[in-house]
């Protein structure tokens, strides 16, 4: 069943075509990854699909829903929840606090003004559950400006987790991070694929083939081609474009 | 109680004591002086709760103020004297006010929403001095003080004093209750990170708006109170440079803070009080004092006091 | 309403939006370049028409007045931006508003310290008291012409020095990327130093000229200033360009609406209301104009960051 | 003495650091490269050279002299020029005024980059001359970063992803750029992904991890050491 459908998506900035009549299908439950050089679009596709970014053409339908539109807070509502490629946490706020805010927007209005949140301790459990789950739960009061690249990455992930999403859309989430932090993040990633769909835009190749079911190669703004990791790596066009003269 | 949640009580203590002391030092004139502080302190703070908390940086906030003296003056005029009629009718009209100034300012960002909020508080300053039947430019005089009953005369210095100390602890418990609940950490996440906070489900516009409006709000409140102490109400109350004054409060007191608002008209104030007496050209060393502040206290008083987060 | 009157009106308001580029067009590349919310710009036009005041007082000679007071002004300028404005460009727009509060504080009353508090006078040149006949029967004031040739003029030369000269690229430059233009080796401190004494002299021209029309007082720099900041956001931060349609936009909207909006409103109110409505419509006409065009454009006309 | 001394610097973003001591030379007339994945630190080297990023030690020396603590400004007119990450046209400049404007002779060189050299290696960008920097594709504001930084005749050109996100035909073309630079004795340090090409171009690399050097070494060495490609670079 397809979750997400995206046809003749385009947006240009002055001369730039960032995303030019792109057609794309997400199925349900699958992990989809997005490949391509910088400035291919990718971040741009992603800022469409989260409601960040207004497209200049075409439609982006959720569940056969229309949300094109939607602004970005309605559509984690309806379930599309995104993370950043440049970090993009509450640095003056400590970490348990990030993902309390987040739990916060989803559970009951937020025109309180007399409790203190403090009060509030299912929030912060289930926060703290939430850290647990990305690998944080031992930096839970650590404010987020000063946590280590990769742990703000994590963080990044439970933010986006907490607004209990459908579709997870993660922007290079393995960006700068060395070995064993990326291979964390996989099994992150590995372990949230049960209950999720995810869309999953990265340059780690080798994160890319053991994840995604299905990867699509973005050059230009265009779809260049979609299909399983074999059909990818054996695809002539997509090696010559993106992967350079050897395959990883 | 730590030293820092008891302060408050203290300060509320020796505000309660001045009308007695200025009475036993016969220095009747600090009734006026301590009570004019509170009432600009109830203004700061409620601007500190939009600008500190929020980031919404208005250079408007005085059309508020003078929105909420106007209403009470005008209310005189016609009859209605009453401040449980006409007081609550300055805060719902300064409210209103801040709600359609506020819907169309909040689309603008960063310098273009300082600008706008600007440019509408100088479109409510001209309506004032346009108003010719309620004493245009030259401002309005109040036939007497708002009654409001319960076996209070407004009329007596003293009593008025105590009705806007007990104005300025209400609002100040109700503004600290806010920041620290889910109205509070909604807006501290939008000045922190706005495009994080839309990401996370929040209708950012929504959550500025009514803080916009709850401070225009109290600024009428303030204003209400203003115009009882003083009698008079002019355009004067709600020129550029009293919104200007009014962020110098802030930002003197410490941008962010609980206390910043409060503290910062006091300071300010004293400071001018101070000034005045010793030189008529007092602007000049209360310019250099505001600099000294920009470089050297960049976090205001509250800031020299405070650890390094924000209260 | 006679032909005479609307050209009359048309070009007052053309002359007063020359004056206020004058003003916007320093305000706009120092925001757009440094970043920096200078509200003490204001300060440097009535020290303008302050030091122009005396010189023509003491010489007799408005001629010598006005360079006089440009050369002063633009030292003021440099003092300034040396000593204070260079340590803001790093801070947020909050404390920039603080700190040059505190100079409009400062300026305010240094002036009165020297020049006392009452506003003092001066005339425009003898020479040019009669007025010139535009067009037949159409009379006009020649120092009010003068005063647009001299605006016409500035404002061609700044676009040509914006537009052709290698300064003028650098000053964009640094404008839309200042980190970049450092990288190319460009001298962003002398730059900038440069553009805020450039705006402080043209400050003071406008000063020095509009003073025989508007008083010479002290704060006749905060309304104008507040104009300023209109025209530039209604412009476009950082755009000369954008200073140069704003200002004239302001110039006559603010002109037109103080003259003819009374006469228009008597046509559909009653006299009472419409004499107490006019004049307060007149001064709100330029800030519905700037909140229209922010709503519609939230950058400006003309955003300079391309 | 190298051309471009860095030695042993640490520097970072407020409580976050990110470079650990960070060695990097590039002598008269060669051609280096800094190597490592996305958030390795280097185009924060760069920025700490350039004294856009305040050191928390170490020393950087250009042409013999010591340059941390000088102005962004005044390290460029060393003779150091960049084409930056993303590449950072000017939007409300022409193509034609990129070049014009910051045009110097910071080598001496008896032969400069003038207007006419320029254009003619990018004969794409002398047709579009008038056109504003935001008015640029891609590959076209990426030629004229080079050709930008190539006008002030620098000592040491840096350049920092030049073919990122370009036309596989685009990239050609910049690498060809690269080379001809190098074969004119024109010192440089790149940044950038594709090693293969690299390797062909330049002398030696040097390989960031999480801000420090893990690996350095000619392109010889490299080219013979695949293991290393797939631990450090992801490729």
């Amino acid at each position: 069943m397809t979750l997400l459908q995206v046809r003749g998506l385009t947006k240009r900035f002055g001369a730039l075509a960032a995303t030019d009549a792109l057609d794309l299908d997400i199925s349900a439950g699958e992990v989809h990854a997005i490949i391509g050089p910088n400035g291919a679009g990718k971040t741009t596709l992603i800022s469409q699909l989260s409601g960040a970014l207004t497209p200049d053409a075409g439609s982006i339908r959720l569940r056969d829903a229309e949300v094109t539109r939607l602004s970005a807070h309605d559509r984690v509502r309806r379930g599309i929840a995104r993370s950043f490629q440049v970090t993009n946490v509450f640095r003056a706020m400590s970490a348990v606090d990030n993902v309390a805010l987040a739990l916060q927007a989803g559970d009951g209005s937020s025109f309180r003004f007399l409790r203190p949140v403090a009060r509030e301790r299912h929030l912060f459990a289930r926060a703290r559950q939430l850290l647990e789950r990305v690998g944080l739960h031992e930096r839970a009061d650590v404010v987020a400006g000063e946590l280590a690249h990769g742990e703000q990455r994590q963080l990044e992930v439970a933010l986006a987790l907490a607004t209990r999403p459908a579709l997870l859309l993660l922007d290079e989430p393995m960006a700068g991070m060395g070995r064993d932090e990326s291979a964390q993040m996989v099994a992150l990633i590995a372990s949230l694929r049960s209950d999720l769909t995810i869309v999953l835009v990265e340059h780690d190749m080798d994160a890319v083939f053991r994840l995604a079911d299905r990867i699509s190669v973005l050059v230009y703004g265009r779809l260049l081609a979609t299909g399983t990791a074999e059909d990818i790596r054996a695809n002539d066009e997509v090696r010559r474009a993106y992967l350079g003269t050897d395959a990883a | 109680m730590t030293r820092r949640d008891l302060l408050p009580w203290v300060l509320l203590m020796v505000a309660a004591l001045v009308p007695w002391l200025a009475g036993l030092l016969d220095q009747g004139y600090y009734v006026g002086f301590v009570r004019r502080m509170m009432i600009f302190a109830i203004a700061a703070a409620s601007l500190n709760f939009i600008m500190g908390y929020g980031g919404m940086v208005s250079l408007g906030h005085a059309a508020f103020f003078g929105i909420g003296a106007y209403v009470v003056a005008i209310a005189m005029v016609h009859g209605v004297t009453s401040a449980w009629i006409a007081w609550p009718l300055a805060v719902l009209f300064a409210a209103l006010a801040a709600l359609a100034i506020g819907s169309i300012s909040l689309r603008t960002r960063g310098v273009y929403f300082i600008m706008i909020t600007l440019a509408f508080a100088q479109m409510v300053y001209y309506l004032a001095v346009g108003l010719k039947h309620y004493g245009g430019e030259d401002g309005l005089n109040l036939a007497q003080r708002s009654v409001i009953g319960l076996g209070l005369d407004l009329a007596s210095e003293t009593t008025l004093y105590y009705v806007v100390l007990v104005a300025l602890a209400t609002v100040m418990l109700l503004l600290n209750r806010a920041v620290g609940a889910r109205y509070g950490r909604v807006l501290m996440g939008i000045r922190e990170n706005e495009t994080r906070m839309e990401a996370i489900g929040f209708a950012t516009y929504r959550y500025k708006l009514v803080g916009f409006a709850i401070a225009g709000g109290l600024a009428g409140l303030a204003g209400a109170l203003f115009a009882n102490h003083n009698l008079f109400v002019s355009p004067a109350a709600l020129h550029w440079t009293q919104s200007a004054t009014l962020v110098v409060m802030v930002l003197l007191g410490g941008i962010g803070f609980r206390y910043g608002g409060l503290a910062g008209a006091v300071a300010l104030l004293m400071l001018e009080e101070l000034l005045a007496a010793l030189t008529d050209y007092w602007h000049l060393p209360l310019g250099l004092i505001l600099l000294a502040v920009v470089f050297f206290a960049p976090r205001g008083l509250a800031g020299l006091f405070a650890r390094r987060g924000a209260a | 309403m006679t032909t005479t009157l609307l050209v009359e009106q048309l070009l007052n308001g053309l002359q007063f939006g020359l004056m206020l580029f004058l003003i916007a067009a320093g305000l706009t590349l120092v925001f757009g370049i440094m970043d920096v919310l200078n509200l003490a710009h204001g300060s440097l036009y009535m020290i303008g028409a302050y030091v122009a005041a005396s010189v023509a007082q003491v010489t007799g000679s408005f001629w010598v007045a006005l360079p006089v007071a440009t050369l002063v002004t633009g030292l003021v300028g440099l003092l300034l931006e040396t000593t204070l404005i260079r340590r803001l460009y790093r801070r947020d727009h909050l404390a920039q508003v603080l700190a040059t509060f505190a100079v409009i504080l400062v300026a305010d009353d240094t002036v009165k310290l020297i020049w006392g508090p009452a506003p003092i006078m001066l005339s425009a040149p003898a020479a040019l008291a009669g007025p010139v006949e535009l067009l037949p029967g159409v009379l006009y004031p020649s120092y009010r012409l003068l005063i647009i040739g001299v605006g016409l003029a500035l404002a061609l030369a700044l676009y040509l020095f914006v537009t052709k000269t290698r300064t003028g690229m650098l000053v964009r430059a640094g404008s839309s990327n200042r980190d970049m233009a450092s990288l190319m080796g460009v001298r962003v401190d002398r730059l900038f130093a440069t553009i805020f004494v450039l705006g402080a002299m043209l400050s003071a021209v406008a000063g020095a000229l509009l003073g025989p029309l508007l008083a010479v007082e002290i704060g006749m720099g905060e309304n104008i200033l507040i104009l300023a900041l209109v025209i530039i956001v209604i412009g476009g931060i950082g755009s000369i360009r954008g200073a140069f349609v704003g200002a004239v936009l302001v110039g006559i909207v603010d002109t037109a609406g103080r003259a003819f909006l009374p006469d228009l409103l008597h046509r559909f109110l009653s006299n009472a209301v419409a004499a107490q409505l006019g004049p307060a419509l007149a001064a709100i006409a330029i800030y519905v104009l700037m909140a229209a065009v922010l709503f519609f454009r939230p950058q400006g006309l003309f955003p300079a960051r391309g | 003495m190298k051309l471009l001394e860095v030695r042993a610097i640490q520097a970072g973003y407020g409580a976050n650091q990110v470079l650990f001591g960070i060695d990097l030379r590039v002598a008269e007339g060669s051609v280096v490269t800094l190597l490592g994945r996305n958030g390795m630190g280097k185009t924060t080297t760069l920025r700490a050279i350039f004294g856009l990023l305040p050191l928390h030690s170490g020393e950087v020396h250009f042409d013999g002299q010591r340059v941390d603590g000088k102005s962004t400004d005044a390290i460029a007119r060393l003779g150091i020029a960049i084409v930056p990450e993303g590449r950072q046209v000017f939007p409300n400049l022409s193509v034609r005024e990129h070049l014009v404007a910051f045009a110097a002779n910071r080598n001496g060189t008896a032969q400069p980059w003038n207007l006419d050299r320029v254009l003619s290696m990018f004969p794409q960008l002398s047709a579009r001359q008038k056109a504003m920097g935001n008015q640029l594709s891609g590959g076209e504001q990426q030629m004229l970063s080079i050709g930008r930084a190539l006008m002030t005749n620098p000592r040491l050109l840096v350049l920092d992803e030049a073919t990122e996100g370009l036309a596989p035909l685009v990239r050609e073309e910049i690498w060809r750029c690269l080379a001809e630079l190098k074969a004119a004795g024109q010192a440089i340090l790149v940044i950038d992904k594709y090693v293969q090409r690299l390797v062909q171009i330049a002398d030696e690399h040097t390989i960031l991890e999480r801000g420090r050097v893990v690996w350095h070494g000619t392109s010889a060495a490299l080219a013979a050491d695949p293991q290393l490609w797939h631990r450090y670079l992801g490729v």
